[in-house]
This record gives C-alpha cells, structure tokens and sequence, in this order.
C-alpha cells in the first residue's frame, strides 16, 4: 500500500467525521482536535472508519500515536507493512 | 345435479350448525321438504329444499359448524346419471374465507413531554420557520399564543436577513437563550457536587476493551450514563416533568446527552431506556446519536422528550460543571474532567484518575437530601463497573 | 310588527298564493294557535284550510307527510317541541327517509312549525331546545329564524322546498318587535348570517339565543374585545363555510346554544371548528349551553339553568388573552 | 261467477305463491340479504281486496308488502330486483324487502314500523279529498299495529274528517310471534271501530271471493262520502314470520289445521267444482306463472348495482340538499 492511498484513507475518514472541514488546509503536524473542532467521540467514530478501510485491529493503547496527520501516516505505514515505501 | 347449502337463516347468520339429516342418501326429496335441521345462534330451524332429486352424497355430518354457502349435500335430479363427473368442490365455488385471525394493536409509547401550544400559533410558527420551543408563552397555563408568535415573527423581521446558516445558528442560539432563561426565571436552582474515584472504572473498562474490537470498544463516558439512569431509579423524583404547578414523574428514563455542535450550539438528544440499554447497546446508540446530531438528522422523539439531561464538559478541561437545567426537566448532572489527582486509600496518598460530578437541580421538586442521595448512588454503581 | 306577525303574515300570504297550502294543528283554528300565531286566520280561510287536530301528534303529522305526497302543500303546527317527540316516528321513519327509500320516487313538500325552548317558567315539559336533535337526521331541513324579517321570509322559503324542513320558534321571540320591510320576501335558507362584525373572537348561535349573545358582544366591547356574531339561520343544512371564513380571522370561537351540552349542535359545530378550521385556532373552542338538568320552574333556578350574558362574556375573556 | 275473472284471481294468488317461494330460495342462497316476510297462506286477503280499488286509488301496505305489490300490478322482475338491491329495483335498491314503492301505480310504500303507515293513508285521503278527487286510499296493516296508538288516532282522524279509506287488517293473529289473544284484550278487531265511528266488518281471508266482495262493499261505503271503513280480514300465514323464525310460538298442528284452508287450494276446489277449472288450465297457469318468476329472477340477476358516487342523491332534492 502506498502513502498516498494511506494519506486518501486518512483524510476519507476524516470527512465522514466533519464534513465542513477543508481538509487540503489540514497541517501535517497538529493534533485534529485542535484543527477541526473534534471531540473524544469523532476520533472513535474516525479509528472505527480507519479500521473498516484498512482491516487492522488498533488496540486502545494505540489511539495516542493517531493524533496528527504525521502520525497516523507513520502508524498506519507500519502496521500495513512492507507494501508501504 | 345440484347442491344443496347451508342457507342463511337470518339477516346477521354467518355460519350454522347442522343438527340432524331428516334425510339420507338415496332419498327422494322434492322441493319444500325438510331436509335437516340447522341451529343458528338465535334458535334452531328446519330447513327446506328447493330441488328435486335424490340425495346422491351427504358432505356435512350432524355436529358440524359450516359457513353460510357451504354445500351440505347434492342431490342428483331425477333420471341423472349416479356417476356424476363434477365433484362437488367444483360446484361449490371457493369456500367462504375464514375470519382474520384477531390482530393485537401495536402499543405506542407515550411522549413525556408535551409543548404547550395553540394550533394556529404552531402553523404560524412552522410557517416563519420559527422553533415554538424557543417561545415563552403568554397564554393561560404558559400556552404559546398566536400572539407569542407574532411577536416572534416581528423580532425575527427586525432583524437583518441572515445566511441560511448562521440563520440555523442563529435560532439555534435563540432557542437555548429562551430555554435557559426560561429556566433561571422559573427554576430555583441548587447545586450539589462530589469527586468519584475513577480508578475501578477505568481499569473495568480497560480490562473489557482488550476483548473488543475497535468497534465495540467503550467509552468511561457510557458507564457515566448508565450509572446515572440506575441511580435514577432511587430518586425518581429527579427524573420528572414540571407541568402546570406540578412535578409528574416519568415512567420511563431517557437521559439527554449534551452535545456540542461544530461552530457552536448544543443539543441535547435522548437517549431512549437509558436504563435498560446493556453498555454495549448503550455504545452504540451513544456513538450514532452522537453522529446523527452532528449531520443534523435527529429523530423528533429524541429532541422532544429527554427526562434529564447529562452534560460532560471534560474535554475542554474543566473540572466543575453547575449547568442549567432544562425546562420542563428538573434535574441535570454535569461532568468535569477525568483528571489524576492525589487520593487518600486505605490511609495511603495514592495518585488515583477522579472525575467530579454536579447536581444542578429543581427546589420545587427535590430539596438538597434527596439530591445528596442520588450523587451518592451514582458513586456507589461505579464503584461496581461490572453491575453496569 | 312583532315576530309572531311575521309569521302570520307569512302564513296569510303562502294560503292566499297557493291553493295547496293548509294549517293544521292543535287549536290552530277557533282558539287561535297557542301562541296566537294563527289568531284570525280560520275566519279568512275556514275550517278546511286551518284544521284544528285532535292531541294526536303522530298521526297528524304522519296525515301531513300523506296530504304532502299526495299533493297538498301542508303546514302543520305542533305546539311545542317537547310533544313533537310523540311524532318522532312518523319524522325521523317515514318524512326523512321516503325520499331515499323508494329511489327518489316520492319526495314529501312538508313544513312542520313548532315553539321551542325556555324562559317563560314552564318548566321540565314545555321548555327544551331539542332543535339539535332534528339537525342529526338527514332527509329533513332545521331552520331557526331569530329576526323579524326571518321569521317571515324562511317560512315563505321554507314552503318552496321540496323536502321536509322543520321551523323552530323560540318562544321568547313571539313579542319581538323588529322592522319587515315591503319588500321582503322568500329568502335564502342555505346562508348564515354575520349579525356583528368583529376581530377577536367569533361567537356563534342561534334563534333565542341571538339576543343574549348580541348584547354580550356589546358588553365585551366596552372592555376591547371585538367580538363577531354568527346567526346559524339553518342548522341543516349548517352553512359551515361561514363559521370557518370567520374563525379563521378571529381564531378563537365561542358557540352559545340553550340546548344541553353533552351531545348538543353546539359539540357539532365545535367539531366542525376543529376539523376545518385546527390551524387557525388560538384557543379551544368554547360551548355556552344549559346545565344539564330538566328545566326547572322557579324563575332564578330556570336563569341558573340557562346561558346568560354572563356566561357569554366570560366564556369569550377565558379565551382572549 | 265469470270464468275469466276466476282465473284471473287464482293466477294472481299463485304469482304470489311462487314468488315468496322463489323468494325464500333466493335468500337461502344469499341473494337476498336482510329480513324477508313471506306472504304465503295470505294470498287471499291481498288479491282478494285489491280488485276493490281503481288506478287512481292509492295504496299503503306493510312490510309484509310482496304480495300487495304484486296484487297492485308491479312487475315481478323490479321487485326480484328491489331484494336482489340492484338499482333495477322497484325502488332502486334502497328499500329491499320492506321497502317497495312505485309512483306510477300510487303504491306509497311499504312501511316497516308497525302502525306507522295509518296517519299516512290518512294523509293521502285527505289530500285527495280537499282537492276533489274521487280516489279513495287503501290501508293495509296488521292485528300488531291494533295495539299502536297511530292505528286509534287515525281511526278517530279519518272518522273525524270523514276521511276516504279503507283500513285493511290483515289479522293473521300474530304480531311476530305474539298470538292476538297474548296483546289484545278485545281480539275482535273490527269491533274496536265502532267507538271511533268508523263503519267495520270481518270477512274470511282465506275465501278469495269473499274478501272481494266484502273489499268492494266498503270501498263503495267510502266512495260514497262517508267516511273511512275498516274491514278485518281473518287469515293466517303459513311461514314463519321471517326467515330467521323458529316459529316456536305456534304449534305443527295449528298451522296444518290452516293449511288445509290454504286460499289457493280452496279457490281451486271451488273453481273446478263449478267446472270453471280444467287440470289443463291449471297445469297452464302454473307453468306461466312459473316462467314469469323464473324470468324475474334472470331480470334481478341481470341487472346493475347502483354506482356508489350517487349514494346521497336521494336524500333530498338535488340542488336544494347541502351536505
């Protein structure tokens, strides 16, 4: 799997969540709640579309390394192997 | 050939008994005869024959409850052929349909809460696009008038036309301005508050969620719920609607969530049976209130009858809530949030995660001992994470 | 000229232009009519054309639906509405229906006069407003003229109909002194009519009980409320569009009628409000009717027992806020 | 006696024999819904008085009315049709059984509440008289309707107003199931006239003849002016009251001792003792008759329902009526 189709997922997802959000304006860096007015209950519903999209089980633990753009990429990279260059 | 039915008897006969065969197969009968006797609701009665012939087969025994219509016999007419190549269902045409059997009407829950409108001002007020519930009335018993609405109509005019969405946000805003001050104006508020010890909740929670997949895992804020619509039941008093000088309690328990909205606004959606939800029903109905409020597709039902209201306000890191009620409700509790904080336990200083609960509620309908009682039940269930 | 020379003078005039047309009643003729409606009309057209009748309500009325479809055109006259009762059969079985029970073969031109209602102390047998119960029965028209100038003219319509239309006469409208113009004549039967025009609530009644609630209106308007009255005229076929055309600009209605008010035209005009008119209501429909009891005799318990001014202008301030 | 008028009265009597019997086999089969009241045993008393009356007479019956409507001349077929509802009926399918009417032969109807039709034949005779007709009006009732009070107010109207009609009483004696002896203090019904004044008599129903000169008797009374006549005609019906009648109120034998008075059978006795009858003339009519009521059934089968849209035209004149 490649990082753009990861990067796509990503953002798919995150528009399910907030639909009103202008996500080419998303910087890479920052968390998502400070960006689009999200709460504890959108990053669930955001994991769950993560999960249904890419089939990987997240355990709970992992929920803090899927705060940022950047880290969710870096996450979802490892997780979905060495498809991902 | 010809068969012989079951007559009616009478204007309100649908089916009849047959009593007796006055006759047997291979009699002659001619027309006027008695032929049997048949036994209606109303009495029994010889009835006769209109063709003449010879019993050729007897179709119905005595003891027998037939429709109306139904063939009893058939009688060959004289000189016919025994072998007769019709069978008697030919003749009969389709049987008489049997009655529908009875159908339980479906039972309809009753709406708790009840706006207090007149007709013609509801028309007026769908009509300007106007949220009756944002509207205090003038009438008697606090009924919103026509005059309610004109005036309104006539505020909303004076006010520059606004984009359809800060429109939206824009009633939004003036339908919680009305309520809350509604509420201040009517309700004499007390406020109770108490710090829970989170830390057998959370382990619970961690523990069942390693079990569950992504999307069946839990949140502490469905245990908070849950542990609120039990505790409920202890003081039912709590969960009531205040309607014409009195507090009816309510049968039944639907919490109201407090949502926020992006770009402001808030509503407060029920949660039906809270108290009957299992966590895991309760999670999932949570999750998609949660979504259907923020895609504005709320059902009518779960605007309209909340029997109290929960409000969490942890995530923007406060500690304390003291909300406001919501009328007609009489009660809310708020929730702060989830903080780690020193604990004294079993005479150690121990660094337990606690979440401070509030009781904003109604004097007229409860005094502080009663509330003081439902913090504390709401403490004892979740020190019980596993009775939830 | 008062409103029982209305009548008369709509009675002398229907017997001078048609042939067909006879009274017929108890003590029509040489007394004089009970309530001295038919006073002087057996010496103008003898004993054939005003026949006096034995106390035999149902077979004189039944005789009038006879004479009616064999070609006469009958007045008949019960005294009050209280004995109509004893000819309930022959109206409801036979009048209403044979029309629609031979498949429009017959049709019976028959009006039927009686008094009704209280005031006047008579007491549990002479005093009710059973009108409401004849408007339940299709087949026949009700009219309940509450003026002078009606009092003559639906009469004179009355007699133009092909059907059976029962007229009932409040008996406190007898000495009611108003003006009949030459001119009037037979008049239409089908419409309401708007007795005082006004914005804030509408107040809707009919024969005796017009008076009571005109001069409630004016009451109600020395405090500001500008309240509309509707004459029924009719009560079937009732002019429904009228009360609606104006509970729509009042939004609030107020029904007064002398009869009970469990059961009563009143609950019917008041469910035909809600059924057409809901979205324009402000308030609910409000019923100003008898107590539910006899009437009695005693002068200030039959005042008791039926709608008063008060009870009007109360009824309509409960409901304008 | 004429010949042709004998036959003409048994052919009359044996339509209405064959009719109520087709009738009841129509109702067996559901055909016909409602109540049904045979006129069987009564042919008599309703061929018999109807050949007293004119084309401009009027007539008011019961709802035991086939056989006075028959009698009156209307065709079998509308009346078939009438209890069939088709809008074929004689009155369009509104009335049924009880409800037959036809304008054109002054039949004003079957009327189903007891007692209910007297004030109107009173009606109908006074208007004929204030209007200078000589037609007379003919009131068919039953022994119940004695014990209404419509049946002694409008003795006393009719006799006070010297009203023109012939009160027709058909005792059968029973009211339903009620036998005259059980409701009647004074079981003599043509008795009970003499205290309004009214001019009355009693003649056998089963003797066809008898009833029709008896019938012509006072109908020239009234058409003399004098005021009305009430004749009793003593009759007795062989069928239970209506089809839903156990007949428990009378016993197996009283009827059979009746039907050996059956009015067709005696008529015919006597027809074929003054050698008026041939078994060939009575297999002809019979055979005739038969055919007639046979083809009053196809006119009945054959005929249309009443299209519901025009449900409420007939309750008043259209364009008068409001909803």
């Amino acid at each position: 799997m490649t990082k753009e189709k990861i990067r796509e997922t990503i953002l798919r997802a995150l528009g399910q969540i907030a639909p009103e959000a202008d996500l080419a304006q998303i910087k890479p860096n920052l968390r998502f709640r400070d960006q689009l007015d999200i709460d504890s209950m959108d990053m669930l519903n955001f994991i769950i579309a993560i999960h249904k999209e890419l089939k990987i089980e997240i355990p709970e633990a992992d929920y803090p390394k899927l705060l940022t753009l950047d880290d969710c990429m870096e996450y979802l990279a490892s997780r979905k192997g060495p498809e991902a260059k | 050939m010809a068969q012989f039915v079951m007559p009616q008897l009478g204007a309100d006969m649908s089916a009849g008994k047959l009593l007796r065969w006055r006759k047997k197969v291979g009699d002659r009968v001619k027309r006027g005869d008695i032929i049997a006797d048949v036994e209606t609701d109303k009495a029994d009665i010889e009835v006769e024959v209109f063709n003449a012939g010879v019993i050729d087969k007897i179709l119905v025994q005595p003891g027998e409850r037939v429709p109306v219509g139904t063939p009893l016999a058939i009688i060959s007419e004289e000189g016919e052929a025994e072998k007769a190549s019709v069978s008697p269902e030919a003749l009969a045409g389709p049987p008489p349909a049997a009655p529908p059997a009875p159908v339980l009407p479906p039972v309809i829950p009753l709406r708790t809460v009840r706006l207090h409108i007149s007709p013609a001002a509801r028309k007026l007020a769908t009509d300007h696009g106007i949220d009756p519930a944002a509207i205090t009335g003038s009438g008697p018993g606090g009924r919103i008038t026509l005059e309610d609405v004109q005036r309104a109509v006539q505020a909303k005019a004076a006010q520059p036309a606004p984009e359809a969405e800060v429109d939206r946000q824009t009633r939004m805003r003036q339908a919680i301005a009305a309520a809350m001050a509604r509420s201040k104006r009517e309700i004499p508020h007390y406020y109770l508050s108490t710090t829970i010890d989170m830390n057998r909740a959370m382990a619970w929670i961690a523990q069942a969620n390693l079990k569950r997949s992504v999307e069946e895992r839990l949140v502490y804020g469905v245990l908070l719920l849950k542990a609120v619509a039990l505790a409920l039941r202890e003081t039912p008093e709590l969960n009531s609607v205040w309607s014409d000088g009195k507090a009816i309690p309510s049968a039944d328990v639907h919490v109201g969530v407090a949502i926020s909205l992006r770009g402001g606004g808030l509503v407060a959606p029920a949660l039906h049976h809270t108290d009957r939800q299992s966590l895991d029903e309760l999670m999932k109905n949570f999750r998609d209130l949660v979504q259907r409020a923020r895609a504005g597709s709320l059902r009518s039902s779960e605007l309209g009858d909340p029997t109290i209201t929960v409000t969490s306000l942890g995530e923007q890191g406060v500690e304390t809530v003291f909300g406001i009620i919501y009328p007609p409700q009489v009660a809310l509790v708020g929730f702060g949030k989830l903080v780690e904080r020193p604990w004294s336990f079993e005479g150690q200083i121990v660094s337990r995660p606690v979440i401070t609960a509030t009781l904003s509620a109604d004097h007229r309908v409860s005094d502080g001992h009663r509330g003081g009682l439902f913090l504390a039940a709401i403490e004892r269930k979740l020190q019980a994470p596993d009775t939830l | 000229m008062t409103y029982r020379e209305a009548v008369r003078a709509a009675l002398r005039q229907a017997l001078r232009s048609d042939p067909h047309v006879f009274l017929m009643g108890e003590d029509v003729g040489r007394y004089g009519g009970a309530f001295a409606v038919s006073h002087g009309l057996l010496e103008e057209f003898g004993p054939e054309r005003i026949r006096d009748t034995p106390l035999s309500e149902s077979t004189f009325v039944g005789a009038g639906i006879g004479a009616a479809l064999g070609g006469m055109r009958p007045i008949v006259e019960i005294m009050t509405v209280n004995f109509s009762l004893l000819a309930l059969d022959q109206i409801v079985n036979n009048a209403a229906t044979l029309r629609h029970m031979s498949g429009g073969q017959f049709n019976v031109p028959l009006v039927v006069r009686m008094a009704t209602g209280g005031g006047r102390q008579l007491a549990a047998q002479h005093s009710h407003s059973l009108e409401g119960w004849y408007a339940h029965v299709p087949g026949i028209k009700v009219l309940a003229p509450a003026t002078v100038p009606d009092a003559y003219g639906m009469l004179l319509a009355a007699l133009r109909e092909p059907d059976p239309v029962f007229i009932f006469e409040h008996a406190t409208l007898y000495p009611l002194e108003g003006e009949l113009k030459e001119e009037t004549g037979s008049m239409d039967i089908t419409r309401a009519a708007v007795r005082r025009q006004g914005r804030d609530v509408t107040l809707i009644t009919y024969g005796g009980s017009l008076g009571k609630t005109m001069e409630a209106a004016g009451r109600l308007a020395k405090d500001g409320v500008e309240a509309e009255v509707i004459d029924l005229r009719t009560l079937r076929p009732l002019d429904t569009p009228t009360i609606i055309d104006s509970v729509a600009r009042t939004h609030r209605a107020v029904v007064v009628d002398e009869a009970w008010r469990t059961g009563s035209f009143a609950a019917e005009i008041s469910a035909q409000i809600v059924e057409k008119a809901f979205d324009e209501l402000d308030a609910p429909v409000m019923r100003v009717c008898s107590e539910e009891v006899p009437m009695p005799y005693a002068k200030h318990l039959e005042e008791a027992a039926l709608p008063q001014v008060e009870d009007i202008v109360g009824a309509a301030k409960r409901i304008v806020s | 006696m004429d010949r042709d008028h004998g036959l003409f009265l048994l052919r009359e009597m044996l339509r209405i024999r064959r009719f109520e019997e087709k009738a009841a086999e129509m109702y067996s089969l559901q055909k016909i819904r409602g109540f049904l009241h045979l006129y069987i045993g009564e042919e008599a008393t309703g061929v018999g008085a109807m050949q007293a009356f004119t084309a401009d007479d009027a007539v008011v019956a019961t709802y035991r009315e086939h056989g006075h409507a028959l009698a009156r001349g209307m065709p079998a077929g509308t009346l078939m049709a009438e209890m069939f509802g088709k809008a074929t009926g004689c009155s369009h399918g509104h009335g049924g059984s009880m409800h037959f009417f036809d304008k054109s032969r002054r039949f004003y109807g079957g009327y189903a509440i007891v007692g209910g039709g007297l004030p109107i034949a009173a009606g109908l005779a006074l208007a004929d008289k204030l209007q200078g007709r000589p037609a007379i009006t003919a009131c068919y009732f039953g022994d119940g309707a004695v014990a209404e009070g419509e049946f002694h107010e409008s003795m006393n109207l009719a006799a006070l107003w010297k009203l023109p009609v012939v009160f027709l009483c058909e005792n059968n004696l029973y009211a339903m199931g009620t036998a005259l002896a059980r409701h009647q203090a004074q079981t003599d019904i043509s008795l009970k006239a003499g205290s309004y004044g009214v001019a009355s008599s009693a003649v056998d129903g089963m003797d066809v003849l008898a009833v029709e000169a008896a019938a012509r008797q006072a109908a020239d009374f009234v058409r003399g002016g004098n005021g009305p006549y009430l004749l009793e005609l003593r009759t007795y019906r062989f069928r239970a009251h209506s089809m839903a009648d156990p007949d428990l109120y009378r016993t197996k034998q009283e009827i059979e001792e009746w039907k050996k008075r059956d009015p067709i059978l005696l008529f015919q006795a006597q027809l074929r003792e003054w050698k008026l009858l041939t078994d060939s003339d009575a297999a002809r009519i019979d055979e005739e008759v038969s055919a007639e009521i046979d083809e009053a059934v196809r006119f009945a089968e054959a005929g249309p329902w009443e299209p519901a849209e025009q449900l409420l035209d007939d309750v008043q004149e259209q364009g008068h009526a409001a909803p």
